[in-house]
């Protein structure tokens, strides 16, 4: 694959010789890197402990609306985010009907549907699709 | 740790021989034979990791080079430590 | 071949002498790789047979087991190297142990070795800046439950197991090689002192003390479990390392009596034989009981196993307390 | 049994899950060499469950500590989801994807998506349609080639689409109707005579489609690093597959057009196939 390198490099002037790239370096809290991990985890261990961060910290900080959306801190109705990631476990029980651990029911549910809304590339991603898949 | 020990730390790309480097499209894949594991990267990161080296760099240094090769539209050194930071979080770059 | 012997006496067969892999037939193929897989040694099993006539089916499968191990070699590497990179910033050094120990090195013992958890030996003192510095790069705790967590920190030669949020591996922190309630007591300054730099910032025990703790794991540790592999461990050890000065050292640690026994148990597995006591040909007994679907035999040899390690770590009151805890906490759940 | 280069030993404490299987995979070919790459267990949680309320607890090379017993009535189910754990865990030639396939001119046409997605669906009615019928749950692609090859497993129909293909495939054998699975009702259909004949010949991966059904009609690309990341995700062995695993998958990513379809019903969807796989 030493050719794609290659070609890689090649490719980054792009613009031609007269005019450089215009590059952005982001804002701090930004994210630039997604790490691809094991979709059906392959022992015990990260499936039971896997976790959750919500709102994923790639994504910017925020409160978690009713409807899981992500919204400006301090917004009437929605929640703050739990202080550590949701554990795979909890999140496992509060699938089958129940509630998170120690939250109360509104807030639990905000949590969850922010969960049922992640999509792949986000974090917490994996172990939310794991947990839904029992099998391969 | 304070800003100004983050000055003088040296940064080190992981050399190149280890990196196998794929282009998508906006996003670039990279399997890092190191760790074995791929990363899915949006730029400026592949722009850090060519222009890193894996002589290892300060902040500083590696700013007034990437100023050289591009134009900079946000040239501030707090982002450029958040790559940094998450980079060597990856491993793909270290600091010892 | 008069009989097909399918437990683990005919993995330790072939290990030994893979030329004999010529004699097996379908069958005896089939239940040479379930075992294998069971035991967690396919690797190893492929490994040995490199180069050694087989069914294409066997020798594609084997191929696979080969690049499988290839690539848990790279993620326990790096694992190291993770740790490394967290604990440098204190000066301290990273002493591995067991598997990630073997392929860092280059032993045989390691070639086509499964390995799971990262093992390190740190100085006591410095536990506690060990794990702040690691739960800074990343590491968290696995159990979330308090009785487990204050019988780690009080009793066990560990601390509780860490695992990483984003690359899903374990790592094990010891500050010694035996439980603080087993009645032996290894010299753990020791173990540290007489450590081998393998690279900067990256050390294994010596060579008498690798092979101490591997019997230390064995025998006055755990239940036997996985003792067909590190059996292999210490048959490898002992090929690579020798014996000149092992009896000095592992009296000093203690566990002259484990030394002896893996000694023997190895030799009969997997070397020249050896002379066998009844308690050796018992362990035999339970290390090979394995059928060739894969299947865990023996029970009661098995139960027995169980119910000694506690044994051994524990005090009878002590062992009674923790075995009650343990039962109403999976009743709770 | 093999089903496509991929030999399988299944052991039961049962007779009629062996039975069931010995029956449904009658066409198909002993493992090579005769030694399977996995094995498979199907066997009781304590003595006495083999006749008490007998549950099947799944076994094998590879396990899921997690995984709970199901009772004796779907024990066929049982033999094919640890046959599926096998090589979602112990896989380690092949590139697993998630996903059916389906081939024409030596061409293949992979689809996937999650469960209630209509891939298996749509694969099966492809099989009628002059399509070769390669595999409804698993598409093997070989690293050191790029080609997929086949894995046409029992085609494992959820729900609705049981009547849906029993309709549209009045010739074909079904297994046994199995009733309250923790999926719904499932009924395995046999894939056709051609489709195994043909398993040993792979294909050359032409376009990936990623369909969602219950939607109003819609086509639209989906780009290359989005691909990738969700063929991560569809796939059980990616990363245990190291290297090997993204030189295969970047390459696959890198070859073939991807589009996302969204269909009310399978007329629409067998349609919106139709018209990309021409525009090729």
């Amino acid at each position: 694959m030493s050719e794609d390198a290659d070609q890689h490099s090649d490719a980054t002037p792009a613009g031609g010789a007269t005019s450089r790239r215009a590059l952005m370096l982001g804002a701090v809290g930004a994210s630039a890197i997604v790490s691809i991990r094991p979709a059906l985890a392959a022992t015990a261990v990260s499936i039971v402990h896997c976790s959750i961060p919500v709102p994923d910290p790639g994504r910017g900080a925020g409160w978690i609306a009713a409807d899981g959306s992500v919204v400006t801190s301090g917004t009437a109705g929605a929640f703050a985010p739990p202080s550590r990631p949701l554990k795979g476990q909890d999140v496992k029980q509060a699938l089958a009907g129940g509630t998170l651990p120690g939250v109360e029911y509104e807030r639990s549910q905000a949590y969850m549907n922010y969960v049922r809304n992640l999509h792949s590339g986000t974090s917490g991603f994996t172990c939310f699709a794991s947990l839904q898949m029992p099998r391969g | 740790m304070r800003d100004s020990d983050k000055n003088d730390l040296l940064y080190r790309a992981a050399p190149p021989q280890v990196l196998c480097v794929v282009p998508l499209d906006t996003f670039t894949a990279i399997y890092h034979r190191a760790s074995g594991i791929t990363h899915l990267v949006a730029p400026p990161v592949p722009e850090i990791l060519t222009a890193l080296g894996t002589a290892g760099s300060t902040l500083d240094q590696l700013i007034a080079r990437l100023g050289d090769e591009y134009d900079l539209l946000d040239g501030d050194v707090a982002a450029l430590a958040a790559r940094l930071d998450e980079l060597a979080a990856a491993g793909l770059v270290s600091t010892i | 071949m008069a009989r097909v012997v399918s437990d683990g006496w005919l993995l330790a067969r072939i290990l030994r002498a893979p030329g004999e892999a010529a004699t097996l037939d379908a069958g005896g193929w089939t239940a040479l790789l379930a075992i294998a897989r069971a035991e967690q040694m396919i690797g190893t099993l492929a490994w040995r047979l490199q180069g050694t006539a087989m069914p294409p089916a066997v020798a594609r499968i084997l191929g696979d087991a080969r690049a499988s191990h290839d690539h848990g070699r790279t993620l326990a590497l790096w694992e190291a190297e993770a740790a490394r990179r967290a604990l440098a910033p204190l000066g301290l050094r990273v002493v591995l142990l067991k598997g990630t120990a073997f392929v860092a090195a280059g032993l045989m013992a390691g070639q086509g070795r499964s390995i799971g958890d990262l093992d390190i030996l740190v100085p006591h003192a410095h536990l506690d800046a060990v794990e702040h510095a690691l739960l800074a790069a990343g590491w968290e705790w696995v159990k979330p439950d308090l009785y487990d967590d204050a019988y780690y920190r009080r009793w066990m030669h560990e601390l509780p197991p860490l695992i990483h949020r984003d690359r899903d591996r374990m790592i094990d922190v010891h500050h010694t090689i035996l439980p603080l309630t087993a009645r032996i007591t290894p010299d753990a300054a020791a173990l540290l002192a007489n450590a081998m730099p393998l690279r900067d910032g990256v050390a294994m025990l010596s060579r008498t003390d690798v092979i101490v703790h591997a019997a230390a794991h064995l025998f006055a540790d755990g239940d036997l479990a996985g003792g067909m592999r590190n059996l292999w461990d210490v048959h490898c050890l002992l090929r690579e390392f020798g014996v000149e000065g092992l009896v000095e050292r592992a009296e000093h640690h203690g566990l002259a009596d484990a030394v002896g026994r893996a000694i023997r148990l190895a030799a009969a597995l997997y070397g020249d034989g050896a002379t066998l006591s009844p308690g050796d040909r018992l362990c035999l007994r339970r290390v090979t009981a394995r059928d060739g679907w894969g299947r865990a035999t023996r029970p009661f040899t098995r139960l027995g196993f169980y119910i000694r390690s506690h044994w051994l770590r524990m005090p009878p009151a002590m062992l009674t307390r923790h075995l009650w805890t343990k039962w109403r906490g999976a009743g709770r759940g | 049994m093999r089903i496509g280069p991929v030999g399988f030993r299944v052991g039961s404490d049962w007779r009629t899950p062996v039975r069931q299987l010995e029956m449904l995979y009658a066409g198909y070919p002993k493992p090579e060499d005769d030694v399977p790459d996995f094995t498979v267990r199907l066997f009781a949680a304590r003595p006495w469950r083999r006749v008490i309320r007998p549950a099947v607890m799944l076994g094998g090379d590879f396990v899921l500590p997690d995984a709970a017993p199901l009772p004796l009535a779907q024990g066929l189910l049982a033999a094919e989801m640890a046959m599926n754990l096998q090589m979602a865990l112990g896989q380690r030639h092949y590139l697993l994807l998630h996903a059916s396939a389906v081939e024409r001119d030596g061409r293949v046409l992979l689809m996937t998506g999650e469960s209630g997605s209509g891939k298996s669906t749509l694969a099966a009615l492809l099989s009628r349609a002059g399509w070769r019928f390669m595999g409804d749950e698993f598409a093997l692609i070989d690293p050191a080639t790029g080609l997929v090859h086949a894995f046409p497993r029992l085609v494992s129909l959820k729900n609705a689409a049981i009547d849906v293909v029993e309709a549209a495939l009045p010739g074909a054998r079904f297994g046994p109707l199995l009733e309250g699975t923790p999926k719904g009702a499932i009924r395995h259909l046999v894939p056709g005579a051609a489709a195994v004949a043909a398993m040993d010949t792979p294909g050359t991966p032409a376009l990936l489609l990623f369909p969602r059904f219950g939607f109003a009609p819609d086509v639209r690309p989906v780009a290359p690093g989005e691909v990738f990341v969700r063929l991560t995700q569809a796939s059980t062995n990616y990363v245990a597959l190291g290297e090997r695993g993204f030189d295969a998958l970047t390459q696959l990513v890198r070859s073939i057009p991807a589009h996302a379809i969204d269909y009310p019903d399978t007329t629409t969807a067998l349609a919106q196939v139709e018209a990309l796989w021409r525009a090729l």
